[in-house]
């Protein structure tokens, strides 16, 4: 799976993006940030409040329930702030 | 119909004459320019930096360009937005719409700046006098999307 | 604030930059062209001749810019409306407004758009396939005005 | 008083702009319209149906009834068109 981080998420997490091979319960974005606060403190940092944290998976925004696939591409960043 | 996400800066009036040249069914042309301002939330903005998801920036720029296009008889559209450090007083973002009548320009132009604050994957963080910071989202900005919902 | 009627066409680009050149707190800048359309009420038009009011034309657009500045807080702003004789896709008119937010941007260029269309003392005459043609009013024209009012 | 016509009704009456000194008892723009359909036949058809007609005292908006002084300058044109 295919994961990305932006903004200061990227910036807490320390890299941008990474491909992990998630274990078969993994199958929506809530179950990834479980997985992901688990490995390591910079995760449980960044994902302390996903309340403010949006989620895409294959570049469409989605809720943290969206069933996953493998080989997803799944987003995790604050909300835009472009124009 | 057109979306470009570029590190260089645009040419506001070349981009605008380009849109309705040779197309004389345009009557009105409405445009949007979005900078740098050098002071936010009461500190003073040495650089904003913009970061962006690409693919998905494209996607959902399209997808606005496209839903402005279905709601309004537009005869052409631009969306131009910038990613990279800027300065203040830089272009950060063109959005240009042409009709035949002035109403639907400035309602399709207005739509697709709403839409592109709230829903295309951009971010940006300033270096400011008190230190490095990422802008937040306005309440302002969800309300005024929330306008163009029946 | 500035208004400017005059025969000779306009460089937009030229406009804008000038508009906003050294002025960090301009966030946004809206701008809307008016252009001449070679189809109007069906039937093709050759050529469109612009008259005014000298003198009054000024002062109303002066009043108008003047009332957008009491109603939203304005950096900058520019009324161009030419004169004369016109052939399509040439420009006619430029409204330009610059604010530190995008809203007050949007909604100043429209208003100004809105009330030059039924208070500036302009008055339309096509060379038109069926001979030539004074322009007429439109309901629609009044009616985006009165939005305006409270 | 000085008098300008504009667009159609300038074409009508055949001139844009006059000096007339009119009778002491043209004291509204509706009176001076009475007097003006009687200079001839050009002003009578341009004035047939006044409600098509704005009116302009000094150079502002103003209605009919509008009350003139020696030295106004007054203008009639078409509902404007501009933009």
């Amino acid at each position: 799976m295919k994961i990305l981080y932006f903004a200061w998420l990227r910036q807490k997490i320390g890299i941008g993006e990474e491909q992990i091979d998630v274990p078969g319960d993994v199958t929506t974005p809530q179950a990834l940030v479980e997985y992901l606060r688990n490995r390591g403190e910079n995760y449980a940092l960044a994902f302390t409040d996903v309340s403010a944290i949006k989620v895409a998976v294959n570049q469409e925004f989605a809720d943290y329930e969206t069933l996953l696939k493998p080989g997803d591409e799944v987003a995790f960043f604050p909300p835009v702030t472009g124009g | 119909m057109a979306v470009r996400v570029q590190q260089e800066d645009f040419d506001i009036g070349l981009e605008l004459a380009q849109l309705t040249k040779g197309n004389p069914s345009v009557g009105g042309l409405c445009s949007f320019v979005g900078l740098v301002r050098d002071l936010n939330d009461g500190n003073s903005v040495a650089t904003l930096t913009l970061e962006h998801y690409p693919g998905m920036t494209e996607k959902q720029l399209e997808r606005i360009e496209a839903e402005a296009h279905d709601r309004w008889p537009l005869e052409a559209s631009l969306i131009i937005h910038r990613f990279g450090t800027m300065h203040p007083e830089e272009n950060i973002v063109l959005v240009a719409t042409a009709s035949a009548h002035r109403g639907a320009a400035f309602d399709a132009c207005h739509f697709i700046m709403d839409y592109l604050k709230t829903e295309a994957p951009f971010w940006k963080v300033e270096a400011t006098d008190a230190g490095e910071r990422w802008v937040s989202e306005r309440d302002s900005d969800g309300e005024a999307r929330d306008r163009w919902k029946d």
